[in-house]
């Protein structure tokens, strides 16, 4: 009867933690910076574009422009990010479309030159006090 | 050691423990670059500035009507005679005592009521009392914007009208009692006038606790049957202390005033009876029973405290815990005492 | 209950009725619309009857009014301080800060409960100065525990020196998530209905509660204690899962009631919590000993009304705003002591009935008391 | 449960007499403030705008509440209070004069009800980035540029060490740890000695007697150690009243408070009788200047000839009035229609009438933003017996704005 009793408590204890741990994964909340401007990773040099439409989880699709950087906020782990770049005259010239999840920091950068031309390395931890 | 232990049970083993705390502050000041003999001056100046608050404590934990929260009653009064002495431009030793002579009626006006209402309500003493005190408060909030007073010290300077929130007792009565007799030894000063006038006042009531009425008092806070039995008014006795409790009060609060420099008018008597009732408690005194005895080491330690806490923590930890640490230990000292066994009453 | 006269039901009901009155009074006085009004009203009763209902377990264990309530207040921000910092949103983040709150609301309960039991017949005094004594504790660790030994990843919530919690903090993750949650309009009045609906289910508990053994027990032991001993109840027990009840519960009142403001003052917010919710409690007519589901709702409104009213009344009949709100604040405070006073009358007209009909002759029957 | 429903009914009934009171004014503006026991100077400000413009309650414009004393405990009335004023269906502008915790809130919430009304802030105490999005325009002093004034004020009048007076409390405050830096790095650059002195915070258990009883019995000390030639400075406004008492009897110099105003420290130091000048600011410098040169201290003492704290209130009323007049919505402000360092200069100068004063836009010293909507605001400093100083005529070289206090 006593261990029965245990268990039961030590289960509804577990419950609880897990219904905790899965609380604080589903709902952290991310900030992402959105930043179009021309970056160099060691040899490689990832111009900007004039412009872009992108659209986070199917989200109405904000505007950036050229040496840009928006915040926007995502929460949960697992995302998908729509970028449209645009020519001057406004028409979609290329489109790309990206899963991704987020670890537990806080400050995600998305480099959306590094984004369209498929290097890996698009999405990092920004610490705050970097650029 | 059985020696030892006697005099913790008779002296309490938290006035041990706050007593030795307290030395060792005083022992490690130095080491904080802090004046030892200033900060034991420091300590007896506000003893002697707080010491008639709490004495105003005990007429009524004496007759059974519990802790006086309800301590801003008088507090209201002692600053109407404060005003009014000022407002009538009267200086010196004058203005000091007409001040205590006119907040007198004031006060027993307010305690009678205050009586009255705790008659009514017995058993439930405390937690009214907290109430009518903080009622009281902002009630008078807008009566200092409403009174009458016109000395350009006290009013707002702008305005024209309206009493100001600290008003200045510097040009009347700084220091008239603190300083009468007073002497400085280096960077030791002591206020010998206070000494004397608590010394005076404690007389007073000890006396009081003499007479017909003082017994009969005790005798109802001890036990209000058995009193009743004997002829006693009960009723009458309990609205007898409260009065005086309030009266004292108002005096305390003059004598505070004096050697603060400010009357503090507003929002300032709000919190001013837990100092005081941590004090009492602090020196010994339960719910039901108060000493002279208990005002004098009770004040002096919680005094002690609160001037020692922030120079000498503050300098030796480079940290500004002071305010928390004298939170924690008033309100402490009063949740000890509510939490004390008592011989079960009535 | 037949022959019970009007004069009875007026002295049973003095504080309402006075409340009524002035508010009636007060009302016209202040200018307000009638919409403006009553979307106050409905936002104010969702965001402040859980706080109010978590007092009532403990008026039936004959425990008084419960001012440890804010330390379970304290518990629930401290949980929210924690969800905003590792910035957990949504309805995500208020049910993680629910969960937080109760194992710290669940210890201080437990210590609150202990203490109570030492100060039997004190309880309300004691809980009273527990709450100041528990401020200083509470300072401590939000002022210096966050920074130092508990991590801190948001330096935005962070005083510049490294530790210790800024004064303010903006919940923006968890603002009125539960409220905007079901928001149903009717009208011009926009209705938070999730937060009734918690608030419901929160009075389902309560009438579930009282009828089960140990709601049974909390009672007896309400009544009298020595009969409850005498019955073989764990009297101290009871008493303190009792207070144990209370306290989460109000961890819980105090995250509702923030994720409604949207912003907290770090070292204040709790302190107004306990006070406002027990003049919430008397103005609905409960009294120290006896307290209904009715008496939170109509104290609740009735309380509020008066609070949104009474500035502005103020106002207009002293000419000046500030007037007004010292009024305000007089009324809040007089308005707990005179209901300990009236209920304190109360008893002793009972007491005094009682000894006549044990007298017996054709005296008047007690009135229902309690 | 009976008994509840007679009761809503009650309330149902009464509510639905109690409709509006007609009124006279076109639309209405409504300003919160604090009580006169927690800041004159702000009340007196709205006391001004109801005597221009007439109570709401008399058929006038302005429609004043107040915060509670103690207003970081109660923020639902200070949201209340705020919320209140939008429901009247002529109000056209909302100003809180010290923007206290809680504001945000509520204009956050009037916002979702009102989008009509313009809402400002005049010295705010919360985050610039939460206040700058709740509300059209914020202002506060400019602690950055004074940061460098004030230290170049004092060398001209001839000073050659600056003592700034604070304690860690004011010190863990961003602004004010920012404007110590600067400070510090000003006399360096204009050739002055700079020192720090620590004083008991007056919200310790000293109390403000305590605090300010330091300030006299120190003073002295101070005088010998840096010399006659010193200017000093205190962030602290109860500790000011005696550092201005000792400055005027002993020597040194004193440019100018935390939150300078005529009516901070000088009544109280100098035992100046205002009550025959109320309202009457060059009046009442007038008064106050007098009392500096019978007391020798001219040329060596000084503050803004008008309030800030008085005139912030005015001007704002005054602005929200005027661009209401104008037929502008909080909309104009997103698009940038209204220029508002324009506008909150021009109301600023309206009631400050022959002083000077200049405005800069905030910058966050994090992120780098810049706020369009957050002017810093100084006046020039005047300095008794000797008049204004023409502080904003100098240019604060921009190395000053990204100082920090790390």
């Amino acid at each position: 009867m006593k261990a029965r009793r245990l268990v039961v408590r030590a289960a509804a204890l577990f419950l609880f933690v897990a219904l905790g741990v899965f609380l604080f994964v589903n709902g952290k909340g991310h900030d992402i910076l959105l930043d179009n401007k021309t970056v160099t990773m060691g040899d490689q040099t990832y111009e900007a574009f004039a412009s872009a439409l992108i659209s986070l989880d199917g989200k109405k699709a904000v505007e950036i422009q050229r040496r840009e950087r928006l915040p926007e906020m995502l929460v949960g782990k697992n995302h998908v990010i729509r970028v449209e770049v645009m020519n001057r005259g406004g028409k979609v010239i290329q489109t790309r479309e990206e899963k991704f999840s987020l670890g537990l920091d806080r400050t995600w950068l998305i480099s959306l030159p590094m984004l369209i031309s498929g290097d890996a390395r698009w999405i990092q931890v920004f610490k705050t006090g970097e650029n | 050691m059985k020696k030892i232990r006697a005099f913790i049970e008779a002296a309490g083993l938290p006035r041990v423990i706050i007593g030795g705390f307290l030395v060792l502050l005083f022992a490690v000041a130095p080491l904080a670059q802090i004046s030892v003999a200033r900060s034991v001056s420091d300590t007896l100046v506000r003893m002697a500035m707080n010491g008639v608050m709490v004495l105003a404590l005990v007429p009524m934990v004496q007759s059974g009507c519990g802790l006086n929260f309800g301590l801003p009653l008088g507090i209201i009064a002692g600053l109407l005679g404060a005003l009014l002495s000022i407002e009538l431009d009267i200086t010196g030793f004058a203005g000091l005592f007409f001040a205590m002579g006119v907040s007198l009626p004031f006060a027993a006006i307010f305690g009678y009521g205050y009586g009255l209402i705790l008659n009514k309500v017995k058993g439930d003493e405390m937690m009214i009392a907290t109430y009518v005190g903080f009622s009281s408060v902002s009630l008078m909030c807008i009566a200092w914007q409403l009174l009458p007073f016109t000395s350009p010290i006290m009013i707002w300077g702008y305005g024209g009208s309206g009493l100001r929130v600290t008003v200045s007792v510097s040009e009347h009565w700084l220091h008239v009692l603190s300083d009468f007799l007073s002497f400085q030894i280096g960077n030791f000063y002591f206020p010998t006038g206070m000494f004397l006038f608590l010394a005076f006042m404690c007389f007073l009531v000890w006396g009081f606790f003499r007479t017909k009425i003082g017994t009969a008092m005790t005798a109802v806070g001890s036990n209000p049957e058995f009193a009743r039995a004997s002829g006693i008014d009960v009723d009458k006795m309990r609205t007898i202390s409260v009065v005086l409790s309030t009266m004292l009060g108002a005096i305390g609060i003059v004598v505070y005033q004096q050697s603060f420099g400010f009357l503090q008018l507003y929002t300032g008597p709000f919190y001013m009876a837990f100092p005081a009732v941590a004090a009492l408690l602090l020196g010994g005194a339960s719910v039901n029973k108060a000493t002279l005895f208990n005002v004098i080491v009770g004040t002096f330690l919680y005094q002690g405290i609160c001037t020692m806490t922030p120079s000498v923590i503050n300098s030796l930890l480079q940290t500004d815990m002071s305010e928390m640490i004298r939170l924690i230990v008033s309100n402490g000292m009063i949740i000890y005492a509510l939490t004390r066994k008592v011989q079960v009453k009535r | 209950m037949k022959n019970k006269s009007f004069k009875d039901i007026l002295i049973s009901n003095a504080v309402p009725i006075i409340f009524l009155v002035l508010s009636a009074a007060a009302i016209p006085l202040s200018g307000f619309t009638t919409s403006y009004l009553i979307q106050e009203m409905v936002t104010r009763m969702g965001r402040n009857c859980f706080l109010v209902l978590s007092l009532l377990i403990p008026i039936a264990a004959g425990m008084g009014l419960n001012f440890g309530m804010v330390l379970g207040a304290m518990g629930g921000q401290i949980a929210i301080i924690l969800v905003t910092d590792w910035n957990i949103v949504g309805m995500q983040g208020l049910l993680l800060a629910a969960m937080i709150s109760t194992p710290i609301s669940l210890a201080l309960g437990w210590l609150t409960g202990e203490i109570l039991n030492r100060a039997k017949g004190r309880e309300m005094v004691t809980s009273f100065m527990l709450g100041f004594f528990m401020n200083g504790v509470y300072q401590f660790i939000v002022l210096y525990g966050f920074g130092m030994v508990i991590p801190v990843e948001n330096h935005a919530m962070l005083l510049s020196r490294g530790f210790g919690i800024r004064n303010a903090i903006n919940l923006q993750g968890v603002r009125q998530v539960l409220d905007k949650f079901l928001m149903v309009d009717i009208g011009p009045i926009h209705v938070p209905m999730a937060a009734f609906i918690v608030i419901a289910l929160f009075c389902l508990f309560i009438l579930w509660f009282n009828r089960t053994k140990l709601g049974q027990d909390m009672r007896a032991v309400g009544q009298d204690m020595a009969v409850a001993k005498s019955a073989g109840i764990a009297v101290d027990r009871t008493r303190i899962i009792a207070i144990i009840i209370s306290t989460v519960l109000a961890g819980y009142g105090q995250i509702i009631f923030l994720q409604n403001i949207g912003t907290m003052n770090t070292y204040n917010a709790h302190e107004q919590a306990g006070i406002f919710a027990i003049a919430s409690l008397l103005i609905g007519g409960a009294t120290v000993s006896r307290a209904t589901i009715t008496n939170v709702f109509v104290g609740v409104m009735l309380f509020h009304l008066m609070f949104v009213v009474s500035p502005m009344a103020g106002k207009t009949l002293m000419g000046q705003a500030q007037l007004g709100e010292y009024f305000r604040v007089f009324v809040s405070y007089g308005i707990i002591a005179l209901a300990l006073v009236l209920h304190a009358l109360r008893r002793r007209m009972d007491k005094e009935r009682e000894r006549q009909s044990l007298r017996g002759g054709d005296a008047p029957a007690p009135a229902n008391g309690h | 449960m009976k008994r509840g429903i007679v009761f809503l009914a009650l309330i149902a009934l009464v509510t639905f007499f109690a409709g509006g009171a007609l009124a006279d004014a076109p639309f209405h503006i409504g300003i919160m403030t604090g009580t006169l026991s927690q800041s004159e100077d702000d009340l007196r400000g709205a006391e001004k705008l109801i005597e221009m413009y007439g109570d709401v309650a008399n058929g006038g414009m302005i429609k004043h509440v107040t915060y509670p004393d103690n207003f970081s405990s109660e923020m639902e009335t200070v949201i209340a209070q705020l919320v209140g004023l939008a429901d009247d269906p002529l109000m056209k502008a909302i100003v809180s004069v010290q923007g206290v915790p809680g504001t945000t809130e509520a204009y956050r919430k009037i916002r979702e009800r009102r989008p009509d009304i313009i809402l400002l802030i005049g010295m705010s105490q919360e985050d610039p980035n939460l206040t700058t999005q709740a509300a059209d325009v914020v202002t506060d002093p400019d602690n950055v540029a004074r940061g460098y004034l004030i230290v170049k004020a004092a060398q001209k009048l001839g000073a050659k060490t600056f003592v700034h007076i604070s304690f860690p409390r004011h010190m863990s405050i961003e602004l004010l740890s920012r404007r110590r830096a600067i400070m510090e790095e000003a006399c360096k650059d204009l050739g002055m000695t700079y020192a720090f002195e620590t004083a008991p915070d007056p919200t310790s258990d000293v109390g403000i007697p305590g605090a300010q009883q330091f300030i006299l019995e120190k003073f002295p000390a101070w005088l010998d150690k840096y010399g006659k030639e010193t200017a000093f400075f205190c962030t602290n406004d109860a500790q000011t009243e005696p550092l201005l008492k000792r400055v005027a009897e002993m020597g040194g110099f004193f440019i100018e408070s935390d939150l300078p105003s005529p009516l901070l420290g000088y009544p109280g130091a100098l035992g100046v009788d205002l009550s025959s000048v109320q309202g009457d600011w060059p009046a009442i410098l007038k008064r106050v200047e007098d009392a500096v040169v019978a007391k020798g201290a001219a040329g060596r003492m000084g503050t803004w000839a008008f309030s800030f704290a008085y005139t912030t209130g005015v001007a704002m009323g005054e602005m929200g009035k005027k661009l209401v007049e104008e037929g502008k919505t909080p909309e104009d402000f997103k698009n940038g229609n209204i220029d508002i360092k324009k506008e909150v200069l021009e109301a600023y100068g309206k009631f400050s009438p022959g002083a000077e004063w200049n405005a800069s836009f905030y910058t966050d010293a994090s992120t780098g933003v810049t706020m369009k909507n957050y002017p810093l605001l100084y006046q020039d400093t005047y300095i008794f017996g000797k008049g204004y100083m023409k502080m904003t005529d100098e240019v604060v070289p921009d190395k000053y704005f990204t100082v920090t206090g790390q």
